[in-house]
């Protein structure tokens, strides 16, 4: 992963000569307080050490492969507000990579990685997408899992013909930006459409909504569902909506708002991300709200009943089909997860990052090439791929992937799968 | 000694005073903080030209008469004229355009600005440059701007200041900083100079130096001046006139020879020392 | 009375004098930087020019906020509230209609979402923008400055955070117009070095211009001694009125070229992170300075990029670290640690760089107050006609 | 709003309010004597919730646990007093704040590095969890346990820097810390002694904010941290009781605007609270029970 001298001249030398400047003022002292400084940097000594292993074990190159290796982009999003979502996408991404390294590879060559952090910031984020495609020249891009981010992400790799999928992202807009960006994941029209066409098997026609007008994920999935709940074909009506502010860690003042509806709503659709969602249900159970909860695949952590604990049970989610029941592709990515990292996948980025990976390794290898244009008409034309998330084929004309959607209810503690369906009516993107 | 940029003879003519009439009253006066009294029905007469001493023991709302005067504590009771116009509650900088300067008792210059621009700072309150003509650095900037510079410089020569013009003003031995925050001061162009405590922290040498500075510039600027001052020597030879304040009240007025035998001053003032 | 201070004979003379050679210096580094900026157009690769270009955004609003803090003390925390203004309107103004139609942004109005810019020629349409931009930032810093301009202390910093988090939270909730936390995409990336650099440029010529005149007097002087400056007649409400709205356009006018530089706008990247990022770099710099204030946007945008690779993960001797995600904001911290520590000051405190500081570089003395010697004189009592500082 | 209503958000803005105030006593005292913002106090508040996290996890008594994460904050403020504030004393307030905020960005990412993006549950005891109905209002114990703790901590320093030698120093130091280095106050000791308590205060503040949430990351920091600053600034810079007092304004603020706003306006909730504020500076600049003493001229 080494870059070669000519690369780092301009950003490299300039930064040399400034960082010099203040060296040589910095004398006796620094010494005495570099030791405190030390002291700052102990946890990441500590982290390193422990992640020193992974890392030497990615660096290891099966025989059987030669030549250059093919590298894909992974920009992510592994520091700042959300890096807990990227860090389980890149760790799949990467166990993506290792199985391939072990396997065939791509076209018969070792695949590499190369992971940029974009820090939780756009311009950073370009700033890295600009580097791995310019800079590193990589095949493909895999990576992001939220909107605003991949819509940055997505333009410089359309403008540059360098195919990308979107680990994460699940706007519809996001194909938008050009015929190089594809999903990984299904629109959040196609399930939110789902969600509210159960809500009305269940009978529950009141509704009341809790969404983060600050995340595209949650603001998005709750406009749709709100949508497709009010269609005459099914009646729906939502009878109160609030919102909650990014990082926010307190709800409880929309619950107890929520508490005091009367009458009660049949079911509270509560559209929130992963790191949210298992405080809210447990707060919400706590505020008196026994009704059922539905919500996204922002739901599908074990953080819902790690946080949630009992709260949780009654909680029904759609998500990416795969990880639960009997599906091939994900039970085995489960156990490789499992084997690998020790623990079984804590997110479902994780299984998208991987699917991410794979999906564009299939692509390649089909291409026969790197070339930018065949890879992207070889996505294209994508059927019936077995990813871990779920069946995923691209219709003509549509980057975005038809793939069902599963139904989950909590039961003991327990993801179960009830069903894996195709909305009748999709909300229209 | 060259001829000064800053005359005061332009002044007279155009503010049609002349010597002798009020430059400054203060009428019925008065400033409390939460109920405490700083300053109780306060009056006074300043006759153009004079140079009238205030003093004092310690917190007898000497500073506070300034700080009212100037504008930076607003007065609870009372009214304060400059000539005929009124200027209770104007802003300090608005006191200060219409021609009240003043020192301070702890000096406050403009530490990490060069002498000349603290001269030219106070200067420039009465040559303002347009905006546009100043970011496109018009002629008429260039020429105002070198105008400023050469009557700052004037005015710093005249009064032995000159040679230290691109020094920081925070670098100044401690006599020289006294004499640039008057010459600060001196450059607003003003009618009525206010010193607080000219002479605190200086030796009986330089006091006396100082003294002299003063009268000087008092002469030549024909400026009316207030002085606020502990050292009596330094009040006894500069003022014509002294007012005695204890408890934020006037108890004695007259020349330094009816002050220095009041007996109501030697018992509330003198006595105490 | 202990030391004299050494004294330049005839310094005004001398600045008159070297008026010539300073203009010479001046066309001279423009020539040069003129030549970088042609080879770096022709030969760099996109990445390449983002940052070189990315450099010159962070100099003009780092040099806007040296002068709306640095020169008045007023510590403003509301910049990037401005840029985010000025980055909304331009990509508002220059969207392609069909990305401003009802279906997307059904806020907006009419004659806002017809108005099509796509004819025009892209750096009209650019240049366009960032007037406009600036302008809208003004205006609201005219409304907001007025009362705000009045406090002081840590009370404005808490003031203008409260501004900085009331257009975050309008950006992120009046989807109509500014499509919330989704952004807006699909901007045309008109913006190149060019355009950076000159605006860039009138930044620093402006913020120059107004330093050395009686508005960067009024302005500084308020700053060193409030008291003092209200007894000599300034208008401290005025000039710092002047030192916000001033930076508040410059600002404002740099937001339409990030927005056609990255492509997008969203309110995550007009926040505390970026407010942060361009208050370290004109703390580094030295607040007051603008040439600090170049300096400092120049380090703080490249070191990201080079520390780049110290994240990826490195191999000492027998040892091998993995991946530390996180490792550059650590290193950069530290760095800022250490430079505050001994350096409070930042590299150039109140000065300049120049021939003058260059010229006049006296014996360090001990401590951090060397830049109070006389020797040490700011290269900023530069009278008109002098183009020593830049 | 009805009266039940009233009454159970009137509990929640408590708690809300408890724990702010927990947080913006240690900002306060800080301020008072140094200056300084300590914005990396956030930090501080993240690690104490940690380090509760991990001695949890090794099975001790939650009491213990308590204690440790106590004294494991009070360690760290005590190490960042001395690594980066002391070399900056008496530097420029902006040098003063981003230092501090350097700090804060360090120790987050170090945390990152060391503990990993995914929150985790915070292991609160199942006693506090519980919900009580009185009259017709559900009352979390977990509130009633923020809102006690809280108030006898604030108790508790109360009697200190009022009947304790160290106290009075401290105070005497915000009020005016030349005056009391003259009178022979050893100014670092209670700049000690003000990292200390603040540290410790800001352990029991993430360990109460966990049991809240349900969940402690490594950016857990800056928002309690943010709106504990708001508290300060409200209440008057460096005046403890003012923060204290600030703290509850924000909270019964935050709680309220969320209850009483229509929902479509709700996500501006941040703006209507820093509105609020800017109002309250620009009318009462010096905070609520800050004190408006003019500069000495």
């Amino acid at each position: 992963m080494s870059k070669s001298p000519n690369e780092s001249s301009l950003v490299g030398a300039v930064s040399a000569q400034v960082r010099e400047a203040p060296g040589g003022r910095l004398t006796r002292r620094v010494i005495l307080r570099r030791g405190a400084a030390i002291g700052v940097s102990a946890p990441l000594l500590a982290a390193a050490i422990s992640r020193a292993p992974r890392a030497a074990a990615r660096q290891e190159t099966p025989n059987a492969l030669s030549g250059e290796p093919v590298v894909i982009g992974a920009p992510y999003n592994l520091t700042g507000a959300l890096a807990s979502l990227d860090n389980p996408a890149r760790d799949g991404s990467q166990l993506a990579v290792d199985e391939l390294n072990a396997g065939g590879g791509i076209l018969g060559r070792p695949v590499e990685l190369r992971i940029y952090d974009g820090k939780s910031d756009v311009t950073t984020v370009t700033n890295i997408v600009r580097q791995l495609v310019e800079e590193d020249q990589v095949s493909a891009l895999v990576g992001l899992t939220d909107t605003s981010y991949v819509l940055a992400a997505a333009q410089v790799a359309q403008d540059n013909g360098v195919p990308y999928l979107d680990v994460g992202g699940t706007a519809p807009i996001i194909t938008s930006v050009g015929d190089y960006v594809f999903m990984i994941p299904f629109g959040d029209n196609v399930q939110a459409s789902v969600a509210a066409e159960f809500a009305q098997e269940q009978g529950w026609s009141t509704c009341a909504l809790l969404l983060n007008e600050g995340m595209d994920y949650t603001k998005f999935l709750a406009q749709y569902f709100a949508d497709r709940f009010d269609d005459d074909d099914i009646g729906g009506e939502i009878v109160s909506t609030l919102n909650y502010g990014m990082g926010d860690t307190d709800f409880s003042g929309q619950l107890t708002e929520f508490k005091n509806l009367a009458p009660q709503p049949d079911v509270l659709f509560i559209s929130a991300g992963p790191d949210e969602i298992g405080t809210i249900v447990a707060q919400a159970r706590a505020a008196g709200l026994t009704m059922p909860i539905l919500g996204g695949d922002g739901y599908d952590t074990p953080l819902l009943t790690e946080l949630g604990g009992p709260a949780a049970n009654g909680v029904f989610f759609t998500t990416h089909q795969g990880i639960y029941g009997d599906d091939p592709a994900g039970q085995q990515f489960t156990a490789a997860f499992q084997e690998k990292t020790g623990q079984a996948p804590n997110s479902v980025f994780a299984a998208l990052g991987y699917d991410g990976v794979r999906l564009m390794a299939d692509a390649i290898n089909r291409a026969g090439a790197l070339d930018g244009d065949k890879v992207r008409d070889a996505l294209a034309a994508t059927q019936g791929y077995a990813g871990a998330t779920g069946q995923i084929s691209y219709e003509e004309g549509s980057r975005i992937p038809s793939k069902s959607v599963a139904i989950v209810e909590v039961r003991d503690l327990k993801p179960t799968l009830l069903k894996v369906v195709v909305p009748k009516t999709v909300a229209p993107a | 000694m060259e001829a000064l940029p800053t005359t005061d003879g332009r002044l007279d003519g155009e503010r049609g005073e002349r010597p002798g009439e009020t430059a400054l009253r203060a009428t019925g006066v008065g400033r409390s903080f939460r109920g405490l009294h700083a300053l109780t029905d306060y009056g006074l007469e300043l006759r153009r030209g004079e140079i009238l001493g205030v003093i004092g023991p310690n917190g007898a709302g000497k500073t506070t008469l300034f700080n009212v005067i100037t504008g930076f504590v607003p007065a609870t009771a009372g009214r304060i004229a400059l000539g005929e116009r009124d200027i209770t509650g104007l802003p300090p900088d608005r006191i200060a355009s219409l021609g009240v300067a003043r020192t301070f008792q702890n000096i406050r210059l403009f530490g990490r600005m060069s002498v000349l621009d603290n001269v030219k700072t106070a200067q420039q309150l009465n040559r303002r440059a347009g905006f546009w003509e100043t970011l496109v650095t018009a002629p008429t900037f260039v020429r105002k701007e070198r105008e400023l510079d050469s009557r700052a410089m004037g005015h710093l020569e005249s009064l032995g200041l000159g040679r230290f013009q691109s020094a920081l003003a925070a670098s100044l031995p401690y006599g020289s900083q006294r004499k640039l925050e008057i010459a600060r001061a001196l450059a607003t162009e003003p009618r009525i100079l206010l010193l607080d405590e000219p002479a605190a922290g200086m030796n009986a040498q330089e006091t006396a130096e100082l003294t002299e500075f003063i009268r000087e510039i008092h002469g030549r600027f024909g400026l009316t001046v207030v002085v606020v001052e502990h050292d009596m020597s330094l009040i006894m030879r500069l003022c014509q006139r002294i007012q005695v304040l204890n408890y934020g009240r006037v108890i004695a007025e007259g020349t330094p020879a009816e002050i220095r035998t009041n007996r109501t001053v030697i018992e509330a003032y003198l006595g105490t020392e | 009375m202990a030391s004299v201070p050494s004294v330049r004979p005839g310094a005004t003379a001398s600045r008159h004098r070297g008026a010539v050679p300073a203009l010479a210096a001046v066309a001279l580094a423009l020539t040069l930087l003129a030549v970088f900026l042609a080879y770096a157009d022709a030969s760099f690769n996109g990445y390449r020019l983002q940052i070189v270009t990315l450099v010159a955004i962070n100099a003009t609003i780092a040099v806007a906020l040296t002068l709306t803090s640095g020169f008045t003390g007023v510590f403003s925390l509301g910049q990037i509230g401005f840029l985010a203004i000025g980055a909304y309107v331009g990509a508002l103004l220059n969207l392609a209609p069909q990305w401003k139609s009802e279906m997307f942004l059904p806020g907006l109005p009419g004659w806002l979402a017809a108005f099509d810019t796509t004819g025009w020629h892209p750096q009209v349409a650019l240049l366009f923008a960032c007037l406009v931009g600036g302008i809208v930032a003004a205006t609201v810093a005219t409304l907001v400055g007025m009362p705000l301009m009045r406090l002081s202390g840590h009370y404005v910093a808490v003031a203008t955070m409260g501004f900085l988090i009331i257009v975050h939270s309008v950006a992120n909730n009046w989807s109509g117009v500014t499509r919330g936390a989704r952004g807006l995409s699909q901007i045309p990336s008109y913006t190149n070095v060019w355009a950076a650099y000159g605006c860039a440029l009138v930044a620093i010529y402006a913020a120059w211009r107004l330093r050395v005149s009686p508005y960067g007097r009024a302005m500084i002087a308020s700053r060193e001694n409030l008291i003092a400056a209200r007894a000599v007649g300034v208008n401290v409400h005025r000039s710092r009125m002047i030192a916000f709205v001033v930076g508040a356009f410059l600002t404002g006018a740099a937001g339409p070229l990030l927005a056609h530089q990255i492509g997008s706008v969203a309110p995550s990247a007009y926040y505390f992170t970026t407010t942060f990022n361009v208050v370290i770099m004109v703390v580094l710099g030295g607040m007051g300075s603008i040439s600090g204030a170049v300096l400092g946007a120049a380090i703080m945008t490249l070191a990201p990029e080079y520390l780049r690779g110290v994240e990826d993960g490195m191999d000492l001797g027998p040892l091998s670290f993995g991946a530390l995600f996180g490792l550059s904001q650590i290193i950069l911290a530290i760095a800022f640690i250490l430079v505050m520590i001994f350096r409070p000051q930042g590299f150039f405190g109140d000065r300049e760089l120049g021939l003058g500081l260059l010229r006049r570089r006296g014996p360090r003395q001990d401590g951090d107050e060397a830049e109070v010697t006389p020797t040490l004189a700011p290269g900023l009592d530069v009278g008109p006609g002098d183009g020593a500082s830049r | 709003m009805s009266a039940s209503e009233f009454g159970q958000q009137f509990v929640n803005a408590l708690g809300l309010g408890s724990i702010y105030a927990l947080v913006a006593i240690g900002l306060a005292m800080v301020f008072g004597i140094l200056r300084l913002i300590n914005f990396a106090h956030g930090e501080v508040l993240m690690l104490g919730a940690f380090a509760a996290y991990y001695f949890a996890a090794a099975g001790l008594p939650f009491l213990v646990v308590v204690l440790l994460a106590v004294l494991t904050t009070v360690a760290i403020g005590l190490l960042m007093e001395r690594v980066a504030y002391r070399g900056i004393r008496g530097a420029p307030d902006v040098a003063l704040l981003l230092t501090s905020l350097a700090v804060s960005i360090a120790l987050q990412n170090g945390a990152l590095l060391a503990f990993d993006a995914q929150p985790k549950p915070f292991p609160t005891p199942a006693a506090i969890q519980e919900q009580l109905t009185v009259g017709g209002i559900q009352i979390s114990v977990t509130n009633l346990v923020t809102v006690g703790v809280a108030l006898l901590l604030m108790a508790l320093l109360t009697l200190f820097v009022t009947r304790t030698r160290l106290g009075t120093a401290m105070r005497a130091t915000a009020e005016n810390a030349m005056a009391a280095q003259l009178m022979g106050i050893n100014l670092s000791t209670v700049i000690v002694a003000a990292f200390a308590i603040g540290s410790a205060l800001a352990a029991v503040a993430g360990i109460l904010w966990g049991a809240r949430v349900g969940r402690i990351e490594p950016l857990m920091g800056f928002i309690p941290v943010l709106k504990a600053f708001v508290a300060t600034v409200i209440g008057g810079f460096g005046s403890i009781p003012g923060a204290v007092v600030g703290a509850y304004l924000l909270g019964f603020g935050e709680i309220y605007l969320v209850a009483l706003l229509p929902g479509e306006l709700s996500g501006y909730r941040d703006a209507f609270v820093f509105a609020a504020l800017i109002v309250i500076l620009l009318f009462r600049p010096q905070g609520i029970l800050g004190s408006s003493e003019p500069e000495k001229i």
